[in-house]
């Protein structure tokens, strides 16, 4: 293969040198021990820039000639030659696109928002090592490659979550982040390897086409599909395996921003896109699809409603939209699901390197009662995060606004009513929290020790504008987009968008009108804003009766899951199995005496056993 | 092969041989029981010379008269000679106190169970065959070196080893 | 007088030397009992050699090298306790047990 | 008349043992140096006669005594080269610690004879008798570590368990010998065949049962591991490596060949206890190893773990599954060499062996740390190194029979054990250490780690030509059966 022939190649020939770059560059910064330096820095962002530039030359070769596919010859399993090779579709592309992007701009962010740290260039070794994997995750063509950079991927995000491993709760989250998604790790290869069974490949497309043609057993293609899924519920935070994701905040903002916001959580969504063929075949799975995506999407919203670490909620907010992207997949529209992926990538990118320059400018200050009144010390940061929240509530005609629509439409044409009414439910309360997190954050009195708050260097706040003016356009390749999948235009349905819009208006407003008025006294609301007043005023018996709702119902149903979530979900299912793994692992511990008559007792008893279970057929 | 002899008698009558075996097997058990359940490692020792003397006794009912001969001679003749002169290298009056261990009751019941399983496979499986072989010392000594010519050198290493072994590992502790 | 009152006696003697094995707590009494299990062995190999016809020499020859391996191994296990004695001044199996766990 | 030619390799790996140990006998004290590098040489020298005049032969000696094939030549090649990896890792190990290079040595070679034998042996009483063999040669250098220490109660438990179960085995033997009539497997197989036995009599199910027994005791399944952990952590090191990798390759062998040629017939009988060992195995020892803190303990548990990997191999009874076994073993072997190197390494500078004795190693020697690294996430499995591509391969062939749950079961511990080797590594990288120097290594000892590290990635990364080979070996094994 000539590799370096410069005459027109096609795009997929190209594609993989951009993990390749990023891996060069972990090699690097690894094996020459730039630790400590910024050269480690350099190094990294420049093989993202690589990378991103090689996006430009893909896509513009696929727009010319198409999906394209090309594969090498890595070992055979008995009469099965696996392969390894990239893939560029739609899919693909958009998701190369999206991550190397990001990862631009979180790593250039990284430069000033990190520089104290020591270990800096291992933080950066790591970022190119993450960039690598999860373009491999996304270009591979087969789902052994795939699940190959799964796996890397996940170590990534565990290393860089156990970031600040002095400190106790960073390397417990790590830990956590890493059993969590194991779990749902174990259930995708299984899957893998129970499609390979019947396929005798690994090939996504060949598995697609076999199980298009009915190649496949009803059961195992179900039960196939559904370990797939489960893998893809861990990565992806689907209740009840989101716990991870809240504390998976412990590392450092920009990680946050990249891993647990823009690119690693939507693998999950992703590989469900990516073999979305085999869930329409095997009938019943997109409803459970659908009804995971719903429920997460409903309870991390309900949770995001009283969480007071700014991180946090927008933690909760990404597992909420990561199940909104569930719920649409669910509805047969993963065209939608992708574009919501899209435009919440850079808008949850943008709210957390926002979140990031709170941080930053105010010494390490993220819960939100501590804050407030920002928006004249930090306007910049006040602007792009207010541009993310807006587009996350869905405030047209910001990118989010369209892509929830689109969400909801594709709800109300392939599910049941009740699915969209819920699902409307869940998209008040997001706009209810956001515009609570912006109020508390950047409206209000300043506290007196926030007075040294400061505007963040250029370096942070280059890539957030970026960031907030792509948020602001991203709705307007909408049309482009569904022609660039070949799907079908939904039509327009009014009262779809009349009650998404509403859902979204009405949380902003109610949101405004409890927060403000909770932290604010009502005159200053009056000098303030005095188009807003009557309607404070006016509103005050809606704002007692929504609070009473929210401490009566809302919060106590939001009290009730969250305590759901700590005890019986995190301690119990996912702690409590850390635990007993570790605690069996204590007790047999003991079993070694040292003595060797109870070893060859141990032998003579085993003997006895195996031989009377034969003899008597016990098994 | 070799000669046949009939032996034994039909009904389960008390024969000349049957006595003998019986007598040795006594002897066999009793000196087996002795060997684990004595409280003197030299009376021990002593009675599984005793035990094995009766297995080599056992070996000539069975007609194979040349196992018998090195059983004799490598059981009374070496390993037990060997044996005393470790106990007597090592200090024999720990030995008073090194009785048994704390699983002694599960010990006894696995055996036994042991002894029930394999008796009841033996009973299970008897065909009821009363005719012995036996077999001339030339045929053991031809197939043991045609047939059997590589088992035999390999033991030969095996034999080599062990006493490389033992001279190294027992000259660890000197010049330290 | 047939093949299974051998067998049995070699069963007995296989039993008692294994509760040797398991009960005794002197390095040198659990090898001494290990000979009376791999002679209990020999009188099922030539038991069987004897009462079968066909297996003819198969059974003695395999006894000879099971004799063999237990001089061997005899000589061997000593020099190891010896060596244990000089280094723990014990031949206590309960003593060695400085690795566990 | 024996084509004595066939048994060149035997002979001449005869001699070299023999060889190495003459010379010990001769050379003067400051010499001794020289006695890992007449080894390798030698073995190398094997090697090449090995290959030289048994490549691609078939032939059944001493009416099936002893066989001479592609599965026979893969084992001696793989026996002769893990034979010379280890005396490269012994060499400076022996240097500081061991008393008796030449029988160390000498003892070695001969050891990788009996493996050789063992894998090539298709009757019982050859294959016993070389088991025996490589047990008494493990016997001598598992106790011959220095004076005082644990070596020496590893020495005991070791022989003790070892001859018991060789009796069992033993027993075993002499059952199938009087109820089936025939120690070649090729033969039991025929009988067997011919008897049709639905339900087995007792006392061949105590044969049968004897000899798993005996055999699982020398690869340390549950419940005939437990001399295991005691006895990796009192060896000397480089034996516990080879213990590890050796000893559980060699029986693996001869089981492969065994059930493969001998039991197969009777093969619902056996599979489902197998099933039920090899789910205890690799779940016994994945747990225990979490609390751990003795690396070699740890890695004792870990190997355990490995075992009920191949373990299900052995119950799928294919040659895709059997392909699988070989492959891990190679990848497996490798990788737990290169990781028993550094732990030889860091004990020869720091004397340490306890996982805290890492903390902070990849400050203190980066390249060390980075191949110890590398050498666990292979054991752990992950992507690009030899332990993914050789489990992966295992388990899709075993996952092909069906075996889904206990594939999954597979995978979940691979999942737990990556937990306790980034312990490890952790300690490693990020815990700080209480000493700080550099340590530093000879060129030697790098260049041996490195040679083992290129390996790892070799199989991770290209594993097509080995498989092809291993393939081969497998077919070969599988031809025997009518």
């Amino acid at each position: 293969m000539m590799l370096l022939d410069f005459t027109v190649m096609e795009g997929v020939q190209v594609a993989w040198l951009a993990p390749a770059a990023c891996i060069l560059a972990f090699v690097l910064i690894v094996s020459l021990r730039m630790f400590d330096s910024k050269i480690g820095s350099v190094i990294s962002i420049v093989a993202i820039a690589s990378g991103f530039a090689i996006f430009l030359y893909v896509f513009g070769q696929f727009n010319e000639s198409g999906p394209a596919e090309f594969a090498r010859e890595w070992f055979t399993i008995g009469s099965t030659k696996i392969t390894l090779g990239m893939a560029i579709d739609q899919l693909s592309v958009v998701m190369l696109g999206v991550i190397t992007f990001v990862a631009l701009l979180v790593q250039i962010y990284s430069v000033s928002y990190m520089e104290e740290e020591s270990r800096f260039g291992w933080y950066f070794g790591v970022h190119s090592l993450f960039a690598a994997s999860m373009l491999i995750l996304v270009l591979a063509n087969n789902l052994l490659l795939l699940y190959v950079a799964w796996e890397l991927v996940g170590l990534c995000s565990y290393l860089l979550i156990g970031f600040w491993y002095e400190k106790r709760s960073a390397s417990e989250a790590a830990k956590k982040a890493f059993i969590t998604t194991r779990i749902g790790d174990v259930g995708l290869l299984i899957g893998i390897i129970l499609l390979y069974r019947t396929a005798g490949t690994f090939d996504t497309s060949t598995i697609i086409h076999i199980a298009q043609e009915g190649g496949f057993a009803d059961s195992t293609l179900m039960a196939a599909v559904l370990l797939i899924f489960l893998g893809a519920m861990g990565k992806s935070a689907q209740f009840p395996l989101h716990v991870w994701l809240p504390d998976a905040m412990e590392g450092p903002t920009p990680v946050s921003a990249l891993i647990h916001a823009a690119t690693m959580v939507v693998a999950g969504i992703y590989l469900v896109a990516r073999i979305f063929p085999l869930f329409e075949v095997a009938d019943p799975s997109l409803t459970v699809v659908a009804v995971v995506g719903l429920s997460t999407a409903v309870i991390a919203a309900s949770i995001a409603l009283v969480m007071t670490d700014l991180k946090k909620i927008l933690a909760y907010s990404t597992v909420s939209h990561l199940g909104f992207m569930m719920l649409a997949l669910g509805s047969g529209a993963y065209v939608v699901a992708m574009f919501h992926l899209f435009t919440h990538a850079f808008a949850k990118a943008l709210l957390f390197l926002s979140a990031g320059s709170v941080d930053h400018g105010t010494g390490g200050k993220r819960d939100i009662r501590q804050l407030g009144g920002l928006r004249k010390k930090m306007p910049i940061t006040f602007v792009t995060f207010s541009i993310g929240a807006l587009a996350l509530a869905g405030v047209p005609p910001l990118g989010g606004f369209f892509s929830k629509d689109e969400i909801m439409m594709a709800v109300m044409d392939g599910r049941h009513p009740v699915f969209f009414l819920i699902a409307i439910i869940a998209a008040f309360m997001s706009s209810v929290y956001m515009i609570r997190a912006l109020i508390l954050v950047f409206f209000g009195d300043l506290k007196p020790e926030n007075q040294e708050a400061h505007e963040s260097p250029a370096l942070i706040t280059a890539p957030l504008l970026i960031l907030a003016g792509i948020s602001l356009v991203a709705g307007l390749v909408l049309s482009g987009w569904q022609d660039f999948f070949n799907a079908k235009h939904h039509d327009i349905n009014f009262l779809v968008l009349a009650l998404s819009l509403l859902a979204s208006l009405g949380g902003l407003f109610l949101g405004w009108a409890i927060y403000s008025k909770e932290w604010i006294s009502s005159r200053d609301v009056a000098a303030k804003f005095g188009d807003l007043e009557k309607y404070a005023s006016n509103g005050y018996y809606l704002d007692v009766g929504y609070q009473w709702c929210i401490d009566r119902i809302v919060l106590v149903v939001a009290r009730i899951v969250s305590l759901f979530d700590r005890i019986v979900v995190n301690d119990v299912a996912v702690n409590g199995t850390g635990y007993s793994v570790f605690l069996s692992g204590f007790k047999l511990r003991y079993v070694e005496t040292g003595k060797v008559y109870n070893y060859a007792l141990a032998m003579v008893v085993g003997i006895l056993v195996v031989g009377l279970t034969i003899y008597w057929g016990l098994i | 092969m070799g000669s046949t002899q009939e032996s034994g008698t039909e009904g389960g009558v008390l024969t000349e041989s049957l006595v003998v075996f019986l007598i040795i097997s006594v002897v066999c058990v009793a000196g087996g029981l002795g060997v684990v359940f004595s409280r003197n490692v030299i009376h021990a020792t002593f009675l599984l010379l005793v035990s094995l003397m009766g297995v080599a006794g056992i070996f000539l009912l069975l007609l194979a008269e040349f196992l018998a001969l090195v059983q004799v001679l490598i059981y009374g003749g070496a390993i037990t000679i060997v044996v005393l002169f470790v106990i007597m290298l090592t200090k024999s009056d720990e030995f008073e106190s090194l009785v048994d261990n704390s699983q002694k009751p599960l010990a006894f019941l696995i055996s036994i169970g042991l002894f029930v399983v394999m008796t009841v496979a033996a009973i299970a499986a008897d065909n009821g065959n009363t005719v012995r072989a036996s077999l001339k010392f030339s045929d053991l000594g031809h197939s043991l070196f045609t047939d059997w010519a590589i088992p035999f050198e390999v033991a030969s290493l095996v034999l080599l080893v062990a006493l490389i072994g033992a001279i190294v590992i027992s000259k660890q502790g000197e010049e330290e | 007088m047939s093949l299974v009152h051998f067998q049995i006696l070699s069963a007995a003697l296989f039993s008692i030397g294994l509760y040797g094995v398991l009960a005794r707590r002197s390095a040198v009494l659990i090898l001494l009992s290990i000979e009376l299990m791999l002679n209990a062995v020999n009188i099922n190999l030539i038991a069987f050699s004897a009462y079968t016809e066909s297996l003819a020499s198969t059974g003695q020859v395999i006894a000879i090298f099971v004799i063999t391996v237990a001089a061997a191994e005899v000589g061997l296990a000593l020099a190891i306790i010896i060596n244990l004695f000089r280094s723990k001044g014990s031949v206590d199996i309960d003593k060695i047990d400085v690795m566990r766990w | 008349m024996t084509n004595f030619w066939l048994f060149i390799p035997e002979f001449t790996i005869t001699a070299l043992a023999f060889g190495v140990i003459g010379a010990d006998l001769f050379l003067a004290r400051e010499n001794k140096k020289y006695l890992p590098w007449i080894s390798s040489i030698g073995l190398i020298v094997v090697l090449g006669i090995a290959l030289n005049y048994l490549l691609g032969k078939q032939e059944n000696l001493y009416g099936g005594l002893f066989l001479i094939d592609d599965f026979s030549m893969f084992f001696k090649v793989f026996f002769l080269i893990l034979g010379l990896l280890v005396v490269l890792i012994s060499s400076e190990y022996v240097k500081n610690h061991i008393k008796h290079p030449g029988e160390y040595y000498g003892i070695l070679i001969f050891s990788i004879l009996a493996m050789m034998l063992m894998a090539a042996s298709g009757e019982l009483l050859t294959a016993y008798i070389s088991l025996e063999l490589l047990s008494f040669c493990l016997y001598v250098l598992v106790a011959s570590g220095r004076y005082g220490e644990k070596s020496t109660e590893a020495g005991v438990k070791y022989i003790l368990l070892g001859a018991v179960a060789s009796a069992f085995m033993l027993y075993g033997i002499s059952q199938i010998y009087g109820l089936v009539g025939t120690t070649k497997f090729a033969d039991m197989n025929l009988v067997l065949v011919a008897e049709n036995s639905s339900a087995l009599d007792l006392g061949l199910i105590m044969g049968i049962v004897f000899i798993i027994g005996g055999l699982a005791f020398k690869i340390a399944a549950v419940p005939f591991h437990m001399w295991a952990p005691d006895v990796y952590e009192g060896a000397p090191t480089p034996i516990t490596a080879y213990l590890a990798v050796g000893s559980k390759a060699a029986a693996f062998a001869l089981i492969l060949r065994m059930m493969s040629s001998g039991f197969i017939s009777i093969m619902e009988d056996w599979q489902m206890v197998i099933i039920v060992i090899a789910a205890l195995t690799m779940t016994l020892g994945n747990l225990v190893a979490l609390a751990q803190n003795n690396i070699k303990r740890l890695l004792a548990y870990s190997s355990i773990g490995h075992v009920g990997y191949l373990l299900m191999g052995v119950v799928a009874m294919t040659p895709l599954a059997f392909d699988g076994i070989m492959l891990h073993l190679v990848g497996y072997g490798v990788t737990n060499l290169a990781c028993f190197m550094c732990i030889i390494m860091l004990y020869n500078s720091t004397g340490r062996d306890d996982v805290a004795g890492y903390a902070g190693l990849a400050d203190r020697s980066p390249f060390l740390a980075m191949s110890m690294a590398v050498a666990l996430f292979s054991l752990a499995g992950l992507p690009f190194f030899a332990g993914f591509t050789t489990k992966f391969y295992l388990f899709t062939a075993v996952a092909n029979e069906g075996l889904i749950w206990l594939v999954g079961l597979a995978i979940l511990n691979s999942l737990i054990s990556l937990y306790y080797y980034l312990m490890v590594i952790k300690s490693m990288y990020i815990d700080p250490s209480e000493d700080t120097t550099v340590l530093v290594f000879s060129r030697y000892s790098l260049s041996v780690l490195g040679i083992l590290v290129v390996f790892i990635f070799l199989v991770g990364v290209y594993p097509g030509p080995l498989v092809e080979l291993i393939q081969e070996a497998s077919q070969s094994l599988f031809s025997y059966i009518p």
